[in-house]
């Protein structure tokens, strides 16, 4: 833990109350706080733990982060409660930016989502093209729902509109023939570690992303059946509050925390990421993959001004 | 507070449009909210009465823990019952986790100690004398119970009350256990925490509006039964 | 029958009854009297099993009522108990007086006619709909009464039923438990304060004082022969005179009692120190120049004091000794007494009535 | 049901090693929560007794709309609270959003109905000869209101302990509100709602006992007084 | 001075008070009675202020206590009221007699002397530390009166305040009232349903019925000269003989009743319908065959009926209409009273009041 600034209320309340947010406008002795909101299933991993530590020693700044569903997540960043947004969902953000509320998007790490299930397979997915899976476990999952089934996040998580994505892909139109298709698909409406709990429970697929998965995976039966797929890409990306629309918010630190995600040393931090712990890193580095994930490259490189 | 405004409007709107989900999820929150509190009071009433009504080495401590078991996070009380209930523990084999059924345990769980220890105040706001004529007047233990429950029956509704609100605006455990599975084990709050979190306010606001009107109907229920 | 065998009983460090003993006899009125605060509520809500002795038994027809392993109900529903304070159930008057009978699981048209009969009696027709909660303080002794009796026990309790009536309806109601004392034999076991009433309904009064039964008897025997000073002075003798037995001769004593002498009937020995009891209104008030009185005791006093005392007057008089006595308004005009007015006072030596010391 | 045993082990460990993140949530949570009990109880008590001691036109609909607040769930007092505190909102200058401020403001509002009700019922067990013995001493609106308080106080301190079990063990309000923030908002049920997402089973019991500890000290020492 | 005028109350349909009138003097010791419900406690409730008037109002030294805008507080710290069924706090006898002193932020020391002396006075010292919620029926009561009177009230209302008690203890009280209105000069308002209480206690007695005083008066007044057979029956006059004057001499009217005609002072003219009140101790005993009786009235007639009634005894005598007289019980020996004895009884015109029907 950080540990040096914990501010209890009652040790610091008109400290709280007088500089809740402190803004720009601060001098540069002063520590200063970035408030993120992420998305929980990177929070999750412990990555930006690991980051913070490291960035609020280099910049003397304190930063404070928020995890919450994509769809919260995006919701304080469009009040302009937080500073800076971490999301993993390229549609709800290119909207977002559309609508003004954010700025400087960059993609700092990405890896992929999973399909996992019982490890005796009795859809018998394992390896199958993502498109295919999920092609086959709706048909098995119709003729017999007892033993084939699927768990949704059903959240609106990024998570979710993945599986959305994949589906459609697959040629599905998701609301007509997923949604209420049968008993086999199962709209969970939970975060990530529940859905997975759930699925293991009814001994079903689902889709999880990476981190979420290896960190429970020793709580739970499910197995990584399909792995590979472009479909499955999931790109991590940070942007910050337009000060234009929410005068107030943290311009100059949110920035720094920005250009410090891509910077080299950091980007060679996320490739270690999780390998001490899992055998296998949790995240690819954004940084010379930026054709992989189809995006320009100053997304990837280009400090933000 | 456009959102407050949407909200009310939406409410209005799902509730006059008669929207099929919306009355599937209040529907099941109403049944399993009140089957819950109707269990815990069967259990509270005479548990607390018994508690209030013997002496016992113990009684004060017991007491305490009750009312400190107020403070139990329903997450609590919904990870317990699941290593319960989920297939590898004890109970596994009644494959109940993820019903209705679960939830109903759950939310009884939650509410027992609540219902117990305000059951205890309750009766012990009756005085003396009262009970003293009840016994007095030849009652059985049962008969001796149904009076002085009479006599504290304002304190006791109240805390049926407290019980019924407690469950169906509880979401911790509801969630852990009943899964949140839309068209099985959705109710109005884990509706509304799936509303938050995809940040649709005013469908959160929407059900939460719904949530407290069904509240108000049932008090309305219960105290014009009261008054009878 | 009730037999009371060394009834004791303590609240914590507070000790209330030491050694009560007793037996009511079946289908008898016994009034407690006794202090405030002799027990005379506890002792009655023992019998009504709701509270255990500390110490000795208790016995309803032979059996131990608070015997381990007895059934407190079957006692409890042969007897019926008026609370001090009656508590009102917060429902209708009809539904407080129901609310035994419908334990009993009495049919509802019964219990009708019943209320109906007992609200006739207590005079209070019409207040079926009432709250309970709303009745005065005479009123809702009343309803308690009647919550008891329409249950038709064998044995009834009443702690003080008529403390907060008024003489015309305390009349109703001690017509009532006479009434059913005779009618249905049923046992009554009263504490009453008003010293009369134990006169008027008792069979037999108890005295209860410091823990014990002082002394039980016949209304007459408990206010005429006051068994010692204490009982004396709580049933109302007020002329207690500390002497010695200086002579009896035939079992007529001479008393010798600060400066006077009173003859009395009593077989103590010369040399006894003991109490001689006069009642008031055992004293008869002469002029001084009044002669030829029959009276063995006759002294000299002036009235030191007149107050009214209800149809009676009650004077003060010194006669080196105080004495009071009581006389009709009448006498006390006839005689034309008023304070300082010289006085002879007589009394039989019969009247005297002497305890040992 | 290994987990309940790891997670005691684990609580164990936590509270004897004096984990100093685990010191820091628990300490938060306490002040949070017993700061927002006291001034929800400076609220209710009188509130409670002012309508429970005045007739007025309204009065018993008023009642039951505070009953039915008992059902309002934390995600709509976090959500409400949220829209008035965020940047823009009514109150965005305070800029307390995510403080523990806010919590406390949170929790306040979540708890007010419950205490208000609780204590219109315990006022409402206090005999009316008392409260005339009250009146005829001589007393002032404050002493009048000092004597009922006390004379109901065992009801009163229940209410006392429900409010604050349900202010320490709300999760809903206090992760909208406050954001979970470590080292900043992060107290005892957002931190066990966030290791049982991450499926901390073992962590998420050891907290929920740390929690139950602290409410036990808690209402010892409030009975204690009580006692007094 | 509390005046009462035109006071009404009622409770929805049920009306208690129509239009209560009366002024209370200071420094008088005023006894309200009257049949239980009649209103006692409800005019007491009002008097401070813990109920409001349907109608009329109620002043204290000239100031309406109801009026709008007015501080019922300042009305009430003037006075101080026991309750019929006195309420005790959960807390020691201590800290319930000083609630109203702390309330008037007494020093503590003072409290502490006043409660000394005051459980000294009523009797219960050394019960400090005891829970008042044990106390027994009549310890409580005393409790409560300690907790009035130790405020020092200008006016002080007792509502039964010893219906509880024993003669001993009500002794006490009564001797406490008495003297804190001689020597402090308080106004003392009291409830009473004992007849003896109101003659001892009280400068004057006012006799509620029917929503309003029936009578205001002196003991003598109210006892002596009932205003009306309602008031008398209420007193205890058990003697009402209805009637109507046949003629009126000088003042001295024969009333003939039921076959026997009586002879009594009053100035009402011939034809009128009245009743005629003789208190039963007024009426003498004679055996059969006595002669030269001095009084106008003398009837024969035979017992029908013996009772004790405390140190008398209640004689019923049938002389065509029935009588009742109360006799010492030595008289009664003396003239070998029992039922079936032919006796004659006499009293005299003055004895008789005459009240119009
Ligand atoms: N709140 C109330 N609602 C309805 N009736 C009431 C209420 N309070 C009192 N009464 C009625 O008013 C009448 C007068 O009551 P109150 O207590 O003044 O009588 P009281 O003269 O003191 O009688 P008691 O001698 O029995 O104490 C009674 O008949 C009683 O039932
Ligand atoms: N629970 C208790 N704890 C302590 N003392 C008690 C308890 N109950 C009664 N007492 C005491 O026991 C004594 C007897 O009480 P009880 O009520 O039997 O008296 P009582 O004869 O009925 O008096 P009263 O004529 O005043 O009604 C009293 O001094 C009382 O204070
Ligand atoms: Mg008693
Ligand atoms: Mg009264």
């Amino acid at each position: 833990g950080t540990g040096n600034v914990t501010p209890t209320p009652t040790a610091t309340p008109t400290e709280a109350a007088t500089t809740p947010l402190p803004t720009t406008t601060a001098t540069p002795a002063e520590t200063q706080t970035l408030l993120i909101a992420t998305t929980t299933s990177l929070y999750d991993t412990g990555l930006l733990d690991a980051l913070k530590a490291d960035f609020e020693k280099k910049y003397n700044a304190k930063v404070d982060i928020i995890s919450a569903g994509t769809g919260k997540a995006l919701g304080y960043g469009e009040n302009g409660d937080v500073d800076v947004m971490m999301v993993h969902d390229r549609t709800r953000e290119d909207a977002f930016l559309a609508a003004g509320y954010g700025l400087d998007r960059r993609v700092f790490a990405y890896n992929f989502f999973i399909v996992v299930g019982p490890a005796n397979d009795p859809a018998g997915i394992k390896n199958m093209t993502p498109e295919k899976a999920f092609t086959t476990i709706r048909e098995k999952g119709l003729a017999d729902p007892a033993t084939v089934k699927f768990v949704s996040r059903g959240d609106d998580s990024g998570t979710h509109s993945k599986e959305k994505a994949i589906w459609k892909s697959a040629g599905f139109n998701y609301s007509k023939d997923i949604q209420k298709s049968g008993d086999w698909y199962i709209e969970a409406g939970t975060g990530m570690g529940a859905t997975l709990v759930m699925a293991d429970e009814k001994q079903a697929y689902t889709l999880s992303d990476i981190g979420t998965y290896l960190a429970s995976k020793d709580k739970i039966s499910l197995v990584p059946l399909v792995e590979e797929g472009d479909v499955l890409l999931n790109v991590y990306s940070v942007m910050r509050i337009n000060p234009a629309k929410h005068p107030g918010v943290n311009v100059t630190i949110a920035k720094e925390w920005t250009n410090y995600l891509i910077s080299p040393e950091t980007q060679k931090t996320i490739a270690e990421f999780g390998v001490d712990k899992y055998g296998e890193p949790l995240f690819y580095p954004a940084a010379g993959n930026w054709e992989k994930i189809g995006v320009n490259q100053s997304e990837v490189e280009e400090p933000v001004a | 507070m456009g959102f407050i405004i949407d909200g009310i409007l939406e409410a209005v709107h799902l509730i006059v449009t008669l929207d099929p989900d919306v009355m599937e999820i209040t529907a099941l929150s109403l049944a399993v909210s009140l089957t819950a509190t109707v269990i815990a009071t069967l259990i509270a009433v005479p548990f607390g009465a018994a508690i209030q009504f013997n002496d016992f080495p113990g009684k004060k401590v017991l007491i305490q823990v009750i009312q400190t078991l107020y403070s139990l996070p329903t997450v609590i009380v919904g990870l317990l019952l699941f290593l319960l209930l989920t297939r590898h523990g004890p109970l596994g084999f009644l494959g109940i986790l993820f019903t209705p059924q679960a939830m109903i345990l759950a939310q009884m769980i939650l509410i027992l100690p609540i219902m117990t220890g305000l059951t205890i105040t309750a009766l012990s706001g009756v005085d003396a004398t009262i009970r003293d004529t009840i016994l007095s007047l030849g009652a059985t233990r049962l008969q001796f119970l149904r009076h002085v429950v009479r006599e504290a029956r304002f304190a006791i509704l109240g805390a049926v009350a407290l019980g019924f609100g407690r469950a169906i605006s509880e979401v911790g455990a509801a969630i852990l256990i009943g899964g949140n599975i839309y068209g099985r084990t959705r109710v109005l709050t884990t509706a509304i925490s799936l509303n938050t979190s995809q940040w649709n306010i005013g469908s959160s606001i929407a059900l939460g509006i719904i949530l407290l009107g069904i509240a108000l109907v049932v008090n309305t229920v219960v105290t014009i039964y009261q008054q009878r | 029958m009730i037999e009371l065998r060394h009834v004791a009983k303590n609240f914590g460090e507070k000790v209330v009854l030491t050694d009560v003993n007793a037996t009511i006899r079946d289908g008898e009125i016994f009034a407690i009297i006794g202090p405030s605060g002799s027990g005379k509520s506890t002792l009655l809500r023992l019998i009504n099993l709701l509270d255990t002795p500390s110490g000795g038994e208790i016995l309803l027809d032979g059996a131990a009522i608070h015997a381990e392993r007895v059934s407190a109900l079957a006692f409890r529903r042969r007897m019926a108990m008026v609370f001090q304070k009656p508590a009102a159930f917060n429902e209708s008057v009809y539904d407080n007086i129901a609310i035994g009978l419908r334990m009993r699981h009495v049919p509802e048209a019964e219990i009708r006619e019943k209320i109906t009969a007992a609200l006739e009696v207590i005079g209070l027709s019409g207040y079926e709909m009432r709250k309970a909660k709303t009745l005065s303080g005479g009123e809702m002794q009343r309803v308690a009464i009647a919550r008891a009796v329409v249950t038709d026990p064998v044995v009834l309790l009443l702690d003080e039923p008529t403390a907060n009536l008024d003489p015309v309806a305390t009349e109703a109601i001690e017509d009532l438990v006479v009434r059913i004392n005779r009618e249905m034999n049923q046992t009554v076991v009263l504490s009453t304060h008003d010293m009369l009433q134990g006169q008027r309904l008792a069979h037999r009064i108890g005295v209860l004082m410091d823990g014990v039964f002082a002394q039980i008897g016949t209304p007459r025997e408990v206010f005429a022969m006051p068994k010692n000073r204490h009982v004396a002075r709580f049933v109302g003798i007020e002329n207690i005179i500390e002497g010695t037995v200086r002579e009896n001769r035939d079992g007529v004593a001479a008393i010798a009692a600060g400066g006077v002498t009173i003859a009395a009937v009593t077989p103590l020995a010369p040399g006894t120190k003991v109490c001689a009891c006069i009642k008031p209104e055992d004293i008869t008030i002469h002029l001084a120049d009044g002669t030829g009185i029959s009276a063995r005791n006759v002294l000299s006093g002036r009235v030191t004091g007149v107050k009214a005392y209800g149809p009676l007057n009650h004077l003060t008089i010194d006669c080196g000794i105080p004495f009071t006595a009581l006389i009709t308004w009448k006498s006390a005009e006839d005689l034309g007494i008023r304070v300082g007015k010289a006085v002879k006072i007589s009394f039989k030596a019969s009247a005297v009535h002497v305890v040992e010391e």
